[in-house]
C-alpha cells in the first residue's frame, strides 16, 4: 500500500464510516459495530503509516487546489502522526463505552450522533495530516461544524445555548483571527505549506509577525486560551463520550495542534523566540493555566471543574508551544498525547458515575468509590496524571516542560508550571479522598430524588472496560513512552 | 400670411391651456384639451408645411385621429357621479 | 458554429412566443426544458471556444460592427452566460412540479414564457457587443421579471412587482441617459467602439455624468446598498421558481454590466482613477454587506432572509470590483459564480420546501430535519456555503476577497468583510437550530420528501458548492483570467 | 427654433425629466407614479432626438434636392425606447389594477400601512425596519 | 421654445394636479408636443410613434386603469424635501453633464460624424429604401427592433399573467359618459374604414415615409379601442375574439424570428435579409417588409389585449 | 397665381382670427356649456380655413387629398366629440348657466 | 353591394394617401382594402348597425348650404365674443324632431353642433335637446330648414 493511499483511506475511511453509520441506522448493533470496526481499521491504518514512514521523503496526496497555487494537501509529520495515532487509538474505545453510555442513558438520536462522531473524527484526521495550513484550516472548520450537533445533541434551551456559544466562538475566532493571518501570511510568503523552521523570511519585520501571531494563535478558538475559553464548558452539556474524545482529545487537540503547528511549522522555534508577542501569549497561557485552575477549584459540577482542568492544560502546550525552544515544543508535543489519556479516563468516570449513580457533582460523591472500585481507581489515575506526578503519563510531559522552561529561561513559566501542580492536586485529590475514604451521604429527601439509584453498582461493562483501558493506557505510555517520544523529538528537529 | 396664421394657432393654444389649467370643472378640462388637440394638428398642418417637413400630413391625420379617440376615451372611462367627489376633495388642485 | 452564438439566445427568445401558442403546461414546460439546455450546451460550447480562441464576434443582420449590432462573446461574457444557462437549465427542471402548484393552471403556459423571456434577456445582456442593444435585453427581462414576480401568491408580491417595475425603470433609464450621452460624444454605441473613442474625449464633462448615470441606473439593477430597496420584497414573494433564478442570475447580469462598462468600456484608468469609483464602491459595498447582513438576521421568512443576504452578497462582489485589482476583480467574479451556486441552491431548496409545507417561515421551519432530511440537508449546505465555510465554494470567494484587500492594506474592510461573514453565521444558525433542534409543530401534517425533480437541481447545484470549493481550476481560472484582461497586470 | 443656439433645448429636457423624476419619487398614488415615470422617459427621448438634429438638416428620408439630413440613428433608438416604455407603463396598470383589488387602494403609505397591519395580525413581521418607499 | 415652455408648463401642471384624470390628459397633452417638438427636430418617425402611443394607447390604458382605482390622489403624507434633493442632485448632474455637449445641431459633433454617414449616404443603396430610419431600424439595427417586438410581447404576457383576458362578451357597461350616444356610433362606424386602412397605409409604406409595423399597430389597435370604446367591449370581443390576440402576437414575433432564422439557415448570419432574394437589396427590401409585418401584426394584437384586458376588468365592489 | 395667393393668404388670416376669437371665447364665456359654442367656433370654420389655406399654397400633388381627408377628420369627428362631451356634462351633473328672462329652459327634461 | 362601394372609396383613399404604384404596393392595397372591409364586415355583424351613407349629389348640396350657415353663425359668434359686454344669454331648450332613421338623427344633430351657437347635448327617439348661446338661435332652428333639408336627402 503507498503512502498517498494510506492517507486517502484514513482521511476516506471515518467519511465513509459516517455514511455506512447512516445507512445502518434502522439497525442499532450492526451501526454500532460499524462503528467500532471502523475505528479499529483507522488506528491499523494509521499505526501502519506511521510504521513504515520514511520522514525525509514523506508521501503527499494532493485533494484538490482550491486557490491558485495553494492546494488542499496531505502530508504526514510526527507531530500529525502522533496526534492521529491517539485520536485513532482512543476512538474504538469510545466507541465501545459511546455503546454503553448512550444506551444506558436512553439517549435519542443515536444515529445522528454516531454520524457527527465519524465526521469529526475524520476531520481530526485531517487536521492531524494536514500539509499546509489551508488543509488544516479547512479540516478545522469542518470540524467544528461536525462537532456542533453533538453539542447540542439533547436539543434542550440550554444544549442549543450552548451550541450557539460553541458554534459562534469556534467559528468568530477562526473567521475573524485565524482566516485573516492565513491571507496574509499567503500574502507575504506566498506559501501556506509547513515547513520545518518556518515560511517568513527575514523580509518580514517583526511588528508583522506579532500581529500574525496573535491572529493565529487567538484564532485557535480550540486551543481555548483566554479569553476565548468559554465554549468548552458550555460545550459539556453534550453526551460524555463526546466530552471524552472531543473536547478532552479530538477538538482541544486540534486547537493546541494547530498552534503547535503554527508555532514550529510556519514560524519555526527560532524565529518565535525573537518575536515579542510570543511573550505576550506565554503570559497570557500562564494566566489562563493559573485562572482555569482557580475556577476548576470552585466548581461543584464534576464536568465542569474537568472541563475548566482540560483549559488549564491545554494552555500548558500553548505555554510550551510559546517558549521558543526544542525542549518546549517536545515537552507540548508529548502533552498533547499525556493529557490525553488521563483526561479521557476521567471523563469517562464522570460519565459511569453520571449514568449509573446519577450524580454529577463533586460534593455528592462521597464513598462512591466502594459502589464503584474500579471506575474510582481509574479516576485516581487519572488525576494523577493531571498532576503530572508518576508514574502515569503526564509526568512526562510536564517534565519536559518544566525543562524548556528552565532552558530558556523562563521563570516565568517555571512558577507557573509549579503553581499549577500545586492547584492541580488541589482539586483533584479530594474528590479521590471523598471517593474512597468519606462515608457514603444519606441519600437526600426522599421523593425529591425519583431517579436515585441508591442501590446502584458499578458501570456496565462497555463503560467499565473502555475507562480502565485508558487508564492502564496511561500507566503504560509512563513506561514505555518511545512511540511519542520519538516523533515529537523528530519533529523537534532533535 | 402663412407665419401669421400659426402665431394665431400658437395663441389659441396658450389660451386652451389657460383654460385647461384654470377648469373649474373637468369638462373645462376636457375641452380645452380636446381644442388643444385639434390646434396642434392645424400647427403641424401649417407648421409642416412652412417648414417643409416630410410625410407631415400623415402626422397630422394620426394627430387628428389620436385627438379624437383621446377624447371618446376620456368620456367612456369618466364615469358619472365622480365629479361630486371634487367638493369633498376640495378642489382639483 | 458560429451561428451558436446568436442561438444561445435565440432559442430561448423564441421558445417564449411557441410557449404561448402551445398555451398548454406540459409541453409548454417540455419547450422551456429543451431551450435551456440547448443554451446550456451552447454556452459551455462557446466558452470553451472563447477560452481556447480568443472573443468571438458575430455581426447581426450581416451588417459589420459598428453601423449593425454584434454579438460579441469573451471570457467574461461567456462565464456569465454559462452561469446564468445553467442555472436556467437546473431551474427548468426544477421547475415542473413547483409551477403547477404555485401557478394558477391556466398560466402556467405563459408563466414559462415569462420564465423564458427572462432568461433569454439576461442571457442576451451577457453577449451583446453593442450598449444600446444591452438596453433592449434588459428590458425584455426586466418586465418579464416583473410579471413573473407579481405571480406570487402573496398579495405583498404584487406591491413588491410595482416598487421593482419603479425603480428597474428608473434605472433602466439612467442606462438610457447615461448611454445617450455617451453616444453624444462618441458617435458610437459599439462597446468595442465605444472603448476605443472614449480616451480622447474621458475629461468631458459630459462622459463623467455619463459614467455617473450608467452607474447609478446598473446600480439599481443591481441592488446595489442604498439603491437595494425593490429587492427584499421582490425576491420573497415572488413564485419560488422565479426567486431561485433572478436571485442566482438577475444581480450577476448586472454585475456583468458594471464589470464591462466600468472596466472595460471606461477603463480602470478613467473609473476607478479619475472617477473616485473605487472608494465609493467599496463603502456602498461594504455598507450592503453589514446592512444587508444585519437586516437578514432578524427576518423570520426565510425567502426574506436570504434576499436580504443577498443584498450583502452584492456587497461583496461590489467591494471586489472597487479594490480594482486583479485579485478583488477575481473575487468579485469568482463571487458571481459561486453566489450563484449557492444562492440557486438555498432558494431552490426553500422551494422544495414550500411546495412541501408551504410557508417557509423559522417557525413553519421547527424540526424540517426530520420531515424533509434531504432538502433541510441541502440548506444546510448551502447556508454554510453562504458564510464561508471551507471547503465550500464561498470560502474560496472570500479568501480572494479578503486577499485582496489586504494587498491593498485595508485592513478594516477585511475585518469587516469577515464579519460580515458571522452575522452570515448567526442567520444560517438560527435556521439549522429550527431545523434540528426544535420539534415539529404539533399540527404538522406528515410530509413526503420533495420530488426527484426537485431534489436533483438542489443537490447538483449543492455538489456544486462543495466541487467549486475544491477544485477550483475553472472557476478561479476563469475568473482571474477576466481579471487580467480586465484590470491588466498593474492594477 | 431650430437656430436656436447651445444648449437651451437639452437644458429644458433636463428640467422636464426631473419634473417626470419628481413625481416618480415625491407622489404616493401608484398611478401618477406611472405618470411621472412617463413623463420622465419622454424627457429622455427629447434628449436623445435633440442630439441627432442638425442645424438645416432635414428629416432622414431620402428627398430630392436635399442633402443635409439630421441622424437617424437616434431616431431609430428612441422608437425602441418608445416602446419600451408604452410595455413598462403597460405592466405597470397591470399591476396597479391588481394590487388595486388585492389592497383596495392604490396609495403607497397604505398599502405599506395594511402590510404592516397584516404583519401583526399573524405576528409574522421579520423586522422590516426598513419601509422601502421610493 | 414655444413648444419647449409649453412642455415645461404642462409638466408643472401635471404635478401639481390631484385629480388623475387630467393628469392623465395633460400627459396626452405633453405627448403630442412632445412628438409636434420631435417633427421640430426631424424626428417624423419617432414624432409618429410618440402621437400614437404616448398621446393616444398610453392614454387610453391608463384612463381604463383610473375608472378602477379612482380619480383622486391623496395629498402625499411625506414632505417633498427628500426627493427635491434627490432631483436637485440628478438634474444639477445632467445639467453638468451638458456643458460639454456639442451645441445643438453642430454638425461637426460626433453624432454626426461617425456612424450615422453611412446610414445616410450607403443606407438608401444598401437597403434600398427612402427612409433612412426604417433601413437603421429594420435591417442594420434589426435586432433591437427584433428586441423592440419582444418587448411589447412580454408586456402583452405580462398583463396577460397579472390580469388574464374575459372571454367572451359581456354585458354592456353601466352609466358611463358616453351612454348610449347614437351621434357617436354613426359617425365612428363611419370612420373605422378609414382608421383601418389607414393603419395598413401606414404599416407598408414604412420604408417611404414616416411610419412603419409599430405605428401601424398601435394605429389598428386604435381602430379597434375606439369601436371598443363606443360599441362597448361585448361587441368588440366578437369582432376581435381575445383568444386571437396572444396567438396573433406570438405569430408576429416568430415571423420576424423566422424571416431571421431563414437567413441562418441559408448559411448567413442571423436577421441578414439578403439571403431572401438572389439581388441583395431585393432581399433586403422582402426582409424589411416582412419583419414590419410581424412587429405590426405583435404590436396590434398585443397592444389590443393589452386594453381588453384593462378595459374588461370589472371594478372590485 | 397671384388670385390663389390672395385668396390663401386671405383664408389663413381669417381662419387665424378665428382661431383666435375661439381661444379667447374659451376664457372669456361664463359656463362650460357656452365655451363649447366657443370651441366649436374655432374648429368648425377655423380649421378648414386654415387648411384651404395651405392647401392653395400648395402645388397640385396627392398632398391636396390629404389635407382634404384631413379637413374631412376634423369636421366629422369634431362636433361628434363636443356632442358626446356636452352630454356628459349633462348627466355629470353640469348645470347649464340659463340667460337671464328670455329663454324657458326646460332644465326639467334632464334625465 | 354597399361593401363594393366602401371599397372603392377605400382604394380612391389609398391610392390617394400611397403615390407609390409600382406593382407590389398596389397588391398591397388591394390587400388591405380586402382585410379593412373584412374587419368592418365582422363589425356590422356583431352590432347590426350597418353603414349607409353614400355620397350623392343632394350630399354635397346640403354640405355647401350647411357651410353657408356655418359661415354665418361663426361670424354671429365671433361678433359676440369679441364685443366688450358679451352679449350671450345662453338657452337650453327642446327641439321636437321628425327625422327618424339614425344616419338622418346623426346628421341633424352634427350639423345642430356644427353650427357654432347651437349646440346638441342629447338625442331622443323625437326629440333633442339643444343648448344655444341666444334664444334667436334656437328659434332660428325651430324655423325647421335644416330638419327639412335633411329629410330630403332621404337617407
Amino acid at each position: 500500500m503507498t503512502g498517498e493511499l494510506q492517507l486517502l483511506l484514513i482521511l476516506l475511511v471515518p467519511m465513509l464510516g459516517a455514511l455506512a453509520v447512516l445507512a445502518a441506522s434502522p439497525l442499532p448493533n450492526v451501526r454500532e459495530g460499524v462503528s467500532f470496526v471502523i475505528g479499529i481499521l483507522l488506528f491499523l491504518l494509521v499505526a501502519s503509516l506511521a510504521a513504515d514512514l520514511s520522514w525525509d521523503a514523506p508521501p503527499t496526496l494532493v485533494l484538490a487546489e482550491p486557490i491558485q497555487g495553494l492546494q488542499l494537501v496531505l502530508t504526514p509529520e510526527p507531530l500529525g502522526v502522533l496526534f492521529a495515532l491517539i485520536a485513532s487509538l482512543l476512538w474504538p474505545i469510545t466507541t465501545i463505552y459511546a455503546m454503553g453510555y448512550m444506551r444506558d442513558h436512553h439517549e435519542v438520536n443515536q444515529t445522528r450522533f454516531f454520524t457527527a462522531f465519524a465526521v469529526s473524527i475524520g476531520s481530526a484526521m485531517g487536521i492531524a495530516m494536514a500539509g499546509n495550513m489551508l488543509t488544516l484550516f479547512v479540516f478545522y472548520e469542518i470540524l467544528s461544524v461536525a462537532t456542533y450537533p453533538l453539542v447540542t445533541h439533547r436539543g434542550s434551551v440550554e444544549a442549543k445555548r450552548a451550541g450557539r456559544l460553541y458554534l459562534g466562538l469556534l467559528m468568530a475566532t477562526s473567521i475573524g483571527f485565524m482566516l485573516p493571518a492565513m491571507i496574509w501570511t499567503w500574502h507575504l510568503t506566498g506559501t501556506l505549506t509547513f515547513t520545518p523552521g518556518g515560511i517568513f523570511g527575514p523580509e518580514v519585520s517583526s511588528g508583522v509577525l506579532s500581529l500574525l501571531l496573535l491572529l493565529f494563535v487567538l484564532g485557535t478558538g480550540k486551543a481555548a486560551l483566554m479569553p476565548f475559553h468559554r465554549w468548552l464548558p458550555a460545550a459539556m452539556v453534550a453526551p460524555t463520550p463526546v466530552s471524552a474524545l472531543l473536547h478532552a482529545v479530538a477538538v482541544v487537540k486540534a486547537g493546541v495542534f494547530t498552534v503547535l503547528k503554527v508555532a514550529v511549522y510556519l514560524f519555526g522555534i527560532d524565529t518565535l523566540a525573537s518575536i515579542a508577542a510570543a511573550d505576550v501569549l506565554m503570559v497570557l497561557a500562564g494566566f489562563t493555566i493559573l485562572m482555569a485552575s482557580v475556577i476548576a477549584l470552585r466548581k461543584d459540577n464534576l464536568k465542569a471543574r474537568l472541563a475548566y482542568s482540560t483549559i488549564s492544560q491545554l494552555s500548558y502546550i500553548v505555554l510550551g508551544a510559546m517558549l521558543g525552544v526544542a525542549a518546549g515544543a517536545v515537552g507540548a508535543g508529548m502533552h498533547i498525547a499525556m493529557h490525553a489519556f488521563g483526561k479521557i479516563t476521567l471523563f469517562f468516570c464522570a460519565g459511569a458515575i453520571l449514568v449509573t449513580a446519577h450524580k454529577s457533582r463533586v460534593s455528592e460523591l462521597n464513598g462512591i468509590g466502594r459502589r464503584m472500585p474500579w471506575t474510582m481507581a481509574a479516576f485516581a489515575v487519572g488525576a494523577v496524571s493531571m498532576i503530572g506526578a508518576p508514574p502515569v503519563a503526564g509526568f512526562i510531559s510536564k517534565w519536559y516542560l518544566l525543562m524548556g522552561s528552565l532552558d530558556a529561561s523562563h521563570w516565568f513559566a517555571v512558577g507557573v508550571i509549579v503553581v499549577s501542580t500545586a492547584l492541580n492536586t488541589a482539586y483533584f485529590m479530594p474528590i479521590v479522598y471523598a471517593a474512597f475514604f468519606k462515608p457514603e451521604d444519606a441519600p437526600a429527601i426522599s421523593g425529591q430524588d425519583d431517579h436515585d439509584h441508591p442501590d446502584h453498582g458499578e458501570a456496565s461493562w462497555p463503560m467499565r472496560g473502555a475507562l480502565m483501558l485508558t487508564a492502564t493506557l496511561a500507566i503504560l505510555v509512563f513506561f514505555f513512552p518511545g512511540v511519542p517520544l520519538a516523533l515529537v523529538q523528530q519533529m523537534a528537529g532533535l | 400670411m402663412l407665419d401669421a396664421a400659426i402665431l394665431a394657432v400658437l395663441v389659441t393654444m396658450v389660451l386652451a391651456l389657460v383654460r385647461a389649467f384654470q377648469g373649474p370643472s373637468v369638462y373645462d378640462r376636457i375641452l380645452a384639451a380636446n381644442l388643444f388637440g385639434t390646434k396642434t394638428v392645424l400647427l403641424i398642418a401649417l407648421g409642416g408645411y412652412a417648414l417643409q417637413w416630410h410625410s407631415f400630413l400623415d402626422i397630422a391625420l394620426l394627430y387628428a385621429l389620436v385627438n379624437f379617440v383621446g377624447t371618446i376615451a376620456v368620456m367612456r372611462f369618466f364615469e358619472y357621479g365622480s365629479d361630486t367627489e371634487e367638493a369633498d376633495n376640495g378642489g382639483a388642485r | 458554429m458560429d451561428h451558436l452564438a446568436v442561438l444561445v439566445v435565440i432559442v430561448p427568445l423564441m421558445s417564449a412566443p411557441v410557449c404561448v401558442l402551445l398555451d398548454r403546461s406540459r409541453p409548454a414546460w417540455l419547450t422551456s426544458l429543451v431551450a435551456a439546455w440547448f443554451s446550456f450546451g451552447a454556452a459551455v460550447m462557446l466558452l470553451l471556444r472563447v477560452s481556447a480562441e480568443g472573443p468571438l464576434r458575430y455581426s447581426l443582420g450581416g451588417w459589420e460592427a459598428p453601423w449593425g449590432i454584434e454579438f460579441r462573446i469573451d471570457v467574461l461574457g461567456g462565464y456569465v452566460l454559462l452561469i446564468v444557462t445553467a442555472v436556467a437549465a437546473l431551474v427548468m427542471v426544477f421547475a415542473r412540479h413547483s409551477v403547477e402548484q404555485e401557478i394558477p393552471h391556466d398560466r402556467i403556459a405563459r408563466f414559462y414564457a415569462a420564465l423564458l423571456l427572462v432568461f433569454a434577456g439576461l442571457a442576451g445582456i451577457t453577449v451583446t457587443g453593442d450598449a444600446f442593444n444591452l438596453f433592449v435585453f434588459l428590458e425584455i427581462s426586466s418586465l418579464a421579471s416583473y410579471a413573473a414576480i407579481s405571480m406570487g401568491r402573496d398579495r405583498r408580491a404584487l406591491s413588491a412587482s410595482f416598487q421593482y417595475l419603479v425603480m428597474g425603470t428608473i434605472g433602466a433609464t439612467f442606462i438610457l441617459i447615461g448611454i445617450g450621452m455617451l453616444y453624444m460624444m462618441t458617435g458610437t454605441l459599439n462597446m468595442i467602439d465605444l472603448a476605443a473613442r472614449l480616451p480622447e474625449v474621458s475629461d468631458s464633462r459630459t462622459v463623467r455624468a455619463g459614467f455617473a448615470f450608467l452607474t447609478v441606473g446598473i446600480g439599481l439593477k443591481l441592488a446595489l446598498f442604498p439603491l437595494h430597496l425593490w429587492l427584499p420584497n421582490a425576491y420573497a414573494y415572488a413564485p419560488s421558481t422565479v426567486t431561485a433564478f433572478l436571485a442566482a442570475t438577475a444581480t450577476k447580469v448586472a454585475v456583468y454590466a458594471l464589470l464591462r462598462f466600468v472596466l472595460e468600456i471606461f477603463g480602470v484608468e478613467f473609473s476607478l482613477h479619475a472617477m473616485p469609483l473605487d472608494r465609493i464602491l467599496v463603502f456602498l459595498g461594504l455598507l450592503g454587506i453589514l446592512s444587508g447582513s444585519l437586516v437578514a438576521v432578524f427576518q423570520r421568512d426565510l425567502k426574506r432572509m436570504l434576499a436580504y443576504s443577498s443584498v450583502a452578497q452584492i456587497g461583496y462582489m461590489v467591494l471586489g470590483i472597487g479594490l480594482a485589482s486583479v485579485t478583488g476583480v477575481t473575487a468579485a467574479i469568482l463571487h458571481v459564480f459561486n453566489h450563484a451556486l449557492m444562492k440557486g441552491a438555498l432558494f431552490l431548496a426553500l422551494g422544495a420546501v414550500a411546495y412541501r409545507v408551504g410557508a417557509v417561515t423559522l417557525r413553519e421551519f421547527a424540526g424540517m430535519g426530520q420531515r424533509l432530511p434531504w432538502t433541510t440537508a441541502a440548506i444546510v449546505l448551502g447556508g454554510l456555503s453562504l458564510i464561508g465555510v471551507p471547503p465550500t465554494a464561498g470560502f474560496v470567494s472570500k479568501w480572494y476577497l479578503v486577499l485582496g484587500t489586504l494587498e491593498q492594506g485595508l485592513w478594516l474592510v477585511a475585518m469587516l468583510v469577515l464579519f460580515g461573514s458571522l452575522l452570515a453565521l448567526i442567520y444560517v444558525w438560527k435556521l439549522v437550530e429550527a431545523a434540528y433542534f426544535k420539534p415539529p409543530p404539533a399540527n404538522a401534517a406528515a410530509v413526503a420528501e420533495a420530488p426527484l425533480s426537485m431534489l436533483v437541481p438542489v443537490w447538483t447545484l449543492v455538489a456544486a458548492n462543495i466541487y467549486f470549493g475544491l477544485y477550483t481550476d475553472v472557476s478561479v481560472g476563469l475568473a482571474s483570467r477576466v481579471a487580467h484582461d480586465l484590470v491588466g497586470g498593474g492594477g | 427654433m431650430s437656430g436656436l443656439p447651445g444648449l437651451y433645448n437639452y437644458w429644458i429636457a433636463v428640467f422636464l425629466m426631473m419634473a417626470g423624476f419628481y413625481v416618480v419619487i415625491s407622489q404616493g398614488n401608484l398611478v401618477k407614479k406611472l405618470v411621472g415615470l412617463s413623463l420622465f422617459q419622454t424627457s429622455v427621448f427629447i434628449f436623445y432626438i435633440s442630439m441627432g438634429k442638425v442645424a438645416d438638416g432635414h428629416a432622414p428620408i431620402l428627398a430630392e434636392g436635399v442633402t443635409v439630413y439630421s441622424n437617424p440613428l437616434p431616431h431609430v433608438l428612441i422608437l425602441t425606447a418608445i416602446v419600451v416604455g408604452v410595455a413598462t407603463t403597460a405592466v405597470g396598470l397591470a399591476l396597479v389594477v391588481r394590487i388595486n383589488e388585492a389592497y383596495g387602494s392604490v396609495e403607497e403609505d397604505e398599502i405599506q400601512a395594511r402590510d404592516n397591519a397584516a404583519d401583526k395580525a399573524t405576528g409574522r413581521s421579520g423586522g422590516s425596519g426598513e419601509s422601502p418607499r421610493t | 421654445m414655444v413648444l419647449l415652455a409649453f412642455l415645461v408648463l404642462i409638466a408643472l401642471a401635471a404635478i401639481r394636479m390631484r385629480d388623475l384624470f387630467i393628469v392623465v390628459m395633460l400627459f396626452s397633452v405633453y405627448s403630442l408636443m412632445t412628438a409636434a417638438l420631435f417633427m421640430d427636430l426631424d424626428a417624423v418617425d419617432v414624432a409618429f410613434t410618440e402621437a400614437a402611443v404616448g398621446a393616444g394607447v398610453t392614454g387610453v390604458l391608463m384612463l381604463s386603469t383610473l375608472r378602477l382605482t379612482g380619480r383622486w390622489e391623496r395629498r402625499p403624507s411625506h414632505g417633498p424635501l427628500l426627493p427635491l434633493i434627490v432631483v436637485g442632485i440628478t438634474g444639477a448632474a445632467l445639467i453638468y453633464g451638458t456643458l460639454d455637449a456639442p451645441l445643438l445641431g453642430d454638425p461637426a459633433a460626433p453624432v454626426q460624424q461617425h456612424v450615422a454617414p453611412r446610414y445616410i449616404e450607403q443606407g438608401p443603396v444598401e437597403v434600398g429604401m427612402p427612409n433612412m430610419v426604417t433601413a437603421v431600424l429594420a435591417s442594420y439595427r434589426g435586432f433591437d427592433t427584433f428586441g423592440e417586438t419582444f418587448v411589447i410581447f412580454t408586456a402583452g404576457i405580462a398583463v396577460l399573467l397579472l390580469l388574464g383576458i374575459q372571454e367572451g362578451p359581456e354585458t354592456r357597461p353601466g352609466r358611463t359618459a358616453i351612454g348610449d350616444q347614437l351621434v357617436l356610433r354613426v359617425v365612428v362606424k363611419m370612420v373605422i374604414p378609414l382608421i383601418l386602412l389607414y393603419a395598413l397605409y401606414v404599416q407598408f409604406h414604412g420604408d417611404f415615409g414616416a411610419g412603419g409595423g409599430f405605428q401601424a399597430g398601435v394605429i389598428l389597435a386604435t381602430a379597434f379601442v375606439l369601436y371598443d370604446l363606443v360599441f362597448g367591449e361585448g361587441d368588440a370581443r366578437l369582432v376581435v375574439p381575445p383568444s386571437w390576440l396572444h396567438r396573433l402576437g406570438a405569430l408576429g414575433v416568430l415571423l420576424y424570428g423566422a424571416v431571421g432564422l431563414y437567413a441562418l439557415f441559408a448559411g448567413k448570419p442571423f436577421l441578414d435579409y439578403s439571403a431572401l432574394a438572389h439581388d441583395p437589396v431585393h432581399g433586403q427590401h422582402l426582409g424589411v417588409l416582412l419583419v414590419e409585418l410581424g412587429v405590426g401584426i405583435t404590436v396590434f394584437s398585443i397592444v389590443l389585449a393589452i386594453f381588453y384586458a384593462l378595459s374588461g376588468r370589472r371594478k372590485a365592489s | 397665381m397671384l388670385l390663389l395667393e390672395i385668396l390663401s393668404g386671405f383664408c389663413l388670416l381669417v381662419g387665424g382670427f378665428l382661431c383666435v376669437t375661439g381661444g379667447i371665447g374659451l376664457l372669456r364665456l361664463p359656463d362650460f356649456f357656452s365655451r363649447v359654442h366657443a370651441a366649436g367656433l374655432t374648429e368648425t370654420l377655423a380649421a378648414p380655413l386654415l387648411l384651404a389655406g395651405i392647401m392653395l399654397q400648395m402645388p397640385w400633388s396627392l398632398d391636396l387629398l390629404k389635407v382634404l381627408f384631413i379637413m374631412i377628420l376634423v369636421l366629422a369627428t369634431n362636433p361628434t366629440a363636443t356632442h358626446a362631451m356636452a352630454k356628459a356634462a349633462l348627466h355629470g351633473g353640469q348645470e347649464p348657466q340659463i340667460g337671464n328672462g328670455n329663454g324657458q329652459g326646460e332644465t326639467s327634461s334632464k334625465a | 353591394m354597399r361593401y363594393v362601394v366602401a371599397a372603392i372609396f377605400l382604394a380612391v383613399f389609398w391610392i390617394a394617401l400611397s403615390g407609390h404604384y409600382t406593382p407590389l404596393l398596389l397588391s398591397l392595397g388591394a390587400v388591405s382594402v380586402v382585410v379593412s372591409i373584412w374587419l368592418v364586415y365582422r363589425m356590422d355583424r356583431v352590432d347590426g348597425e350597418p353603414n349607409r351613407l353614400t355620397p350623392s349629389a343632394g350630399l354635397f348640396g346640403y354640405l355647401a348650404w350647411l357651410l353657408w350657415c356655418v359661415i354665418k353663425s361663426n361670424v354671429d359668434v365671433a361678433r359676440r365674443i369679441w364685443s366688450p359686454s358679451l352679449p350671450v344669454r345662453p338657452v337650453w331648450a327642446r327641439l321636437e324632431t321628425e327625422v327618424e332613421t339614425p344616419l338622418e338623427k346623426t346628421l341633424y344633430a352634427n350639423s345642430i353642433t356644427l353650427t357654432p351657437g347651437t349646440l346638441t347635448t342629447d338625442v331622443r327617439d323625437d326629440h333633442f335637446l339643444v343648448h344655444a348661446l341666444n334664444q334667436e338661435d334656437i328659434d332660428e332652428l325651430r324655423g325647421g330648414e335644416m330638419q327639412r333639408r335633411i329629410r330630403r336627402l332621404g337617407i
